[in-house]
């Protein structure tokens, strides 16, 4: 699969999932320590479909994240300080201390939709955004994340059929991570494979291997380019799994160990860093650099997140409306 | 800018939408059945949908979280989606997508979210209790939404064209027994009526009657028949309920002296209560009565004639309560 | 397929079909000649789908139909008075002028469960019926009908879904008849058969001919007995045409008159007539019989309804809740 | 029946829940993640899960309209489903299965919809817009539901057995924020304590504060403070917001002849506006200062600390309103 990227594409790909892992074990370290504000979502293990889906899009191509997708934000720009600046309620926060955590991260600066809690509302939203690109006719994709748990709910089945009788530039990713919260699959549905409810709409299903980020860009990148040329609508399945609690204060104890054992052997970032040792594109050494330079990134974001001051409170009903 | 014409309150939304798709290529229509030849279950759209096609009148799936959850994703991108649900009671189907996304967005991360809902309300017309609702209550409550609800053939236009060209998402009432049976002058051009501002229906001394869509003309027809007792009311139209006008109202009130409340939409916490409250709490001064407020019963809207005479508000009940309050 | 049926179910689905198609088209001639309140929907096409899925249910089986299922209504015993009540806004209506037309039309007497206009909220209702049967070990069914309008909304997707996982004895018949509204199929979805929609959730999905009551009844006959021994639901896909507008205001302009015509040959009430002419179950002198005992039935329902009184206004606001 | 153990308000909630299982098996509890050993979110189903196993406590898909709806089904043959929403935020996507089909149902046919949501609503603990909501005001204005807001353990207790034994559709939202950091007396045995009955949270002569929720203890802490002052306030909980003790709130303006209403949720048409509309109308002759309103500001509700705080009623605006109103 990794034969389509060059060594440049492979070595950024490693370089954003690393980044996506070493702020989210700072973010999961802070909270854990007492230092966080509210809760905040771990993505660890969903780094090779963040970063693998979020790379395959073009600049003007627009995407909504959802909560697993901290990757996504980071490798369409967005800056380690602001993204950790938010999650502590801090002014320069992207929702200036409005929305917590990853929620509402949005910024069209970057062409990111920012999301609400309530799932998968994005999804609608970002077919919303395909659909303009149509009617503009703009060379343009939206693409947007949602969970196994989600894919459950009457509006992803809605968008999905929407999405194929306007055959519009859209692109589903759908992050099974064998739980919603604490329900595993086996309680949330009776079907196998998640992509089989592309069926029920005339639109394409893929399933990936959600921790193989080189698979995760290449069947993306394909169905955007469909999409972009006027294809229609794909659904991808990315098989991965959610390798900690629902959120922070979530011990996840409903958890089989083995379960996690056997994913930690597939850690998706691990996994792409071997491979590229394996393949020479990164020696130990410059593989050893990646990582220093993540840390002193992630702790250089941290400490200017953590001086930065907190809203005025004055403001506090300033904002709601457009002016 | 003359009042040149007389035109039905349908065909003053018609042609507000006409102009506003007319002068701005971002403007387009979503919704069950608007497009094609059919325009609507209550022909709204038909006149533009025959002029700008299919690709600018767009029929949806009958699927309203999905469709209007996309007309915030076109807003996102700067267009000013109109979306149509067929009937008001069917805003509900699509609540999260208003509620939770659109009125919400722009305090969250600063992104406007322009588009409308067009909802046609109110009932009196045998519909029954999903054809019949006024749920604006629900959305006055909710931070960040506009919500406006024009009385007359000039206002539906102008409110309209405001409300498109706001940058924020409004739900825009209309109240569907107007939509024939009333006509009135309209303005030529394309000036807008500024969101927020209310309109003195009638003029009056003893007695201000504050209220919006179809009971604004219950109320100035009572409002005609208590002036031969020698009762003088004003009649202020909201118009918007969000933000409300609500400087029109201390005015009228520190004249009258007396204030009553009405509206179609079920009175129990309703729009009305807002009302109420707020003049109570900022005029209390100025009071020389209680103030009262009318509105449907807290009950579902029944359909049987007798059953939905009684259920509703109308100049019957609103003359009595004016005797009662001018008496007071 | 009408094989499975003995002469008297024959008969008697031929009765229900005829009864329902003369009830409808009173209603349609009333409410044209201004007799009518408010506005009424006409079943017409859909009678051997109303009948012959209700025919298929045990009396203690709850349905929750449509509004195009007059005939599910008589055939679970409601009387064409009690329904003409309804419809008039009379207070020997199931209603008791309270709920137009058919709407609301629900009495557990006859294990009906009366519909909402928000489409298709008789589904999870119906669901949860089935799962009450579930916990109580009854081995009862609950069947529930919809459009191909409805089958696009997340609410169908989503009660599909609860279905399977529960495995509860639920059978959704889908009533797809080319239109929603205005809306013909190919603007309201890219596929061509709602069955598959089944698919996605795991269920049983099925294809009928909606015009055909012996094949109705036969699959949805088989549903219920798989739903009773606790094989979980199924989806039935019954295929026919809306013969009139969408209610009673709408002349449907916007129907092509070939596809009418194609469908006027297969007019259900009729295809089964012929058929038990055919087999030498009817002859044509009962037939002409089993016509006027209709014609009569439907007079003195509407003379019975006509004459009944108006709701007292003063009882408006009784009944909001349960005492 | 005497009070005789300390139980926090998730404990009093839990025990009700046990209590009304054990008294009838047609109690089951559904929604996401109750079931298990998990025992929901917040925890509150841990021990109904563990004593009565996956059958009567049902994980439910993320499918609020689907399962709200289901629930619909099972109370309409007989059972008294129990359903957690997981945040009272998240009723809102099962909006129509409650106000569309629940709430009419008796209405419209006469079949009883005996369920109870439980909401885990209010904020103060940084959650954002998202999980903080007190969205009680959409169905105290919708006709066919009832309404409940307990504030102590007790009424935490008491009311939820009611509300389970209601044959019609009850919300029930707790204060999430009271959970654990509340502790009371709570009544062995399961005397349930009637729906629609007001409570004196604390006895005054003064001015009467109206609330319910968690802004019923800020309001005791507000009234403790000023006492020092020599102003005597009285705290009336509503407790149950529709039917809402209307003869309750007469008295005891009737008594001080001052009123302020306050709640968490966003103050612009709430139930606030409800309640004070009614003072001002019922009670207009016993007012001695205009009826005030206190509730969260209209805006979606912010998760940094300083904005949150911003946004929230707490003790020392409500001591500041009644040192306001008393020098009226
Ligand atoms: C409508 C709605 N109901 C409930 C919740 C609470 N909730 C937050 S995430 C979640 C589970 C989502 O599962 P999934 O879609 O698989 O995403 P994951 O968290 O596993 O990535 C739940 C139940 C919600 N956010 N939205
Ligand atoms: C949620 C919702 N939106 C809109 C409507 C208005 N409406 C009533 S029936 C209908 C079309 C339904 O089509 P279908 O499900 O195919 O049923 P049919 O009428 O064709 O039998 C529409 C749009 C509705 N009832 N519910
Ligand atoms: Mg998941
Ligand atoms: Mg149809």
């Amino acid at each position: 699969m990794s034969e389509s990227l060059d060594s440049a594409a492979k070595l950024n790909l490693a370089y954003w999932m690393r980044l996506t892992r070493t702020l989210d074990d700072a973010l999961v370290a802070m909270w854990k320590q007492g230092r966080g504000v509210g809760g905040t979502f771990s993505g660890k293990g969903h780094e090779a479909i963040a970063v693998g889906a979020g790379y395959a899009l073009g600049p003007d191509d627009v995407v909504a994240p959802m909560h697993r997708d901290l990757g996504c934000y980071l490798v369409r720009g967005m800056s380690p300080e602001r993204i950790m600046a938010n999650q502590l309620g801090k002014e320069p926060g992207v929702t200036r201390g409005r929305d917590a955590n990853l929620h509402g991260m949005g910024d069209l600066e970057f062409n990111i939709i920012g999301f609400v809690s309530h799932l998968p509302q994005s999804l609608p939203v970002a077919l919303g955004a395909a659909m303009s690109f149509q009617y503009r006719e703009e060379p343009r994709v939206a693409l947007t994340f949602t969970g196994d748990g989600s894919s459950n709910t009457g509006l992803f089945h809605e968008t999905l059929n929407l999405a194929a009788v306007q055959k519009a530039p859209f692109v589903l990713v759908v992050e099974n991570n064998q739980y919603a919260y604490s329900t595993p699959l086996h309680e949330q549905m009776a079907i196998e494979d998640i992509a089989v409810r592309a069926q029920a709409h005339g639109v394409v299903g893929e399933i990936v291997d959600g921790n193989d980020v080189a698979a995760v860009h290449a069947v993306v990148s394909a169905a955007v380019a469909r999409a972009r040329d006027g294809g229609g609508p794909t659904l991808i399945e990315a098989k991965t799994m959610r390798m900690l609690g629902h959120a922070i204060h979530d011990g996840a104890e409903y958890v089989p160990a083995e379960l996690l054992e056997k994913w930690q052997e597939r850690d998706p970032v691990t996994l792409w860093e071997d491979t590229l040792l394996e393949e020479g594109v990164l020696s130990p050494e410059r593989l050893e650099r990646l990582h220093s330079e993540c840390r002193d990134e992630v702790e250089a974001a941290i400490a200017e997140a953590e001086k930065a001051p907190l809203p005025d409170p004055a403001t506090v009903a300033t904002g709601v409306y457009a002016p | 800018m003359t009042a040149t014409r007389q035109l039905t309150y349908l065909d003053a939304i018609a042609e507000a939408l006409a102009i506003e798709m007319e002068n701005d290529p971002d403007v387009i229509v979503l919704g069950t059945d608007v497009g094609g030849d059919f325009g609507g279950a209550f022909k709204v759209t038909k006149r533009v949908a025959a002029q700008f096609g299919p690709l600018r009148v767009k029929n949806m799936p009958m699927t309203e979280l999905a469709f209007i959850g996309a007309a915030n994703g076109m807003a996102l991108m700067g267009m000013r989606p109109v979306v149509e649900v067929q009937f008001a009671d069917f805003i509900s189907t699509g609540f999260d997508s208003i509620v939770q996304y659109a009125a919400t967005t722009h305090y969250r991360w600063g992104a406007s979210v322009p588009w409308v809902i067009r909802a046609p309300s109110d009932g009196g017309i045998r519909s029954g209790p999903f054809h019949s609702q006024n749920p604006e209550a629900w959305f006055v409550h909710t931070p960040g939404l506009k919500v406006v609800a024009p009385a007359t053939p000039e206002d539906a236009k102008g409110l309209l064209l405001a409300a498109i060209r706001d940058d924020n998402p409004v739900i825009y009432f209309e109240a569907k027994p107007l939509y024939r049976s009333l006509k009135g002058p309209v303005s030529d051009g394309s000036a807008a009526i500024p969101l927020g501002v209310a309109r003195i229906a009638r003029a009056g001394d003893d007695l201000s009657i504050i209220t919006y869509g179809s009971t604004v003309h219950d109320s100035v027809q009572a409002a005609d028949e208590v002036a031969g007792d020698g009762i003088s009311v004003e009649v202020i139209d909201l118009r918007s309920l969000k933000p409300m006008d609500t400087d029109a109202i201390l005015e009228s009130v520190a004249k009258t002296g007396r204030a009553l409340v009405v509206h179609a939409a079920n009175r129990m916490a309703g729009v009305g209560a807002e009302v109420a409250a707020f003049i109570g709490e900022e005029a209390f001064g100025d009071l020389d009565a209680p103030v009262r407020r009318l509105g449907g019963l807290d009950i579902p809207i029944p359909f049987s004639p007798p059953l939905e005479d009684a259920y509703r508000v109308g100049p019957h009940s609103i003359v009595q309560a004016i005797r009662e309050m001018v008496a007071w």
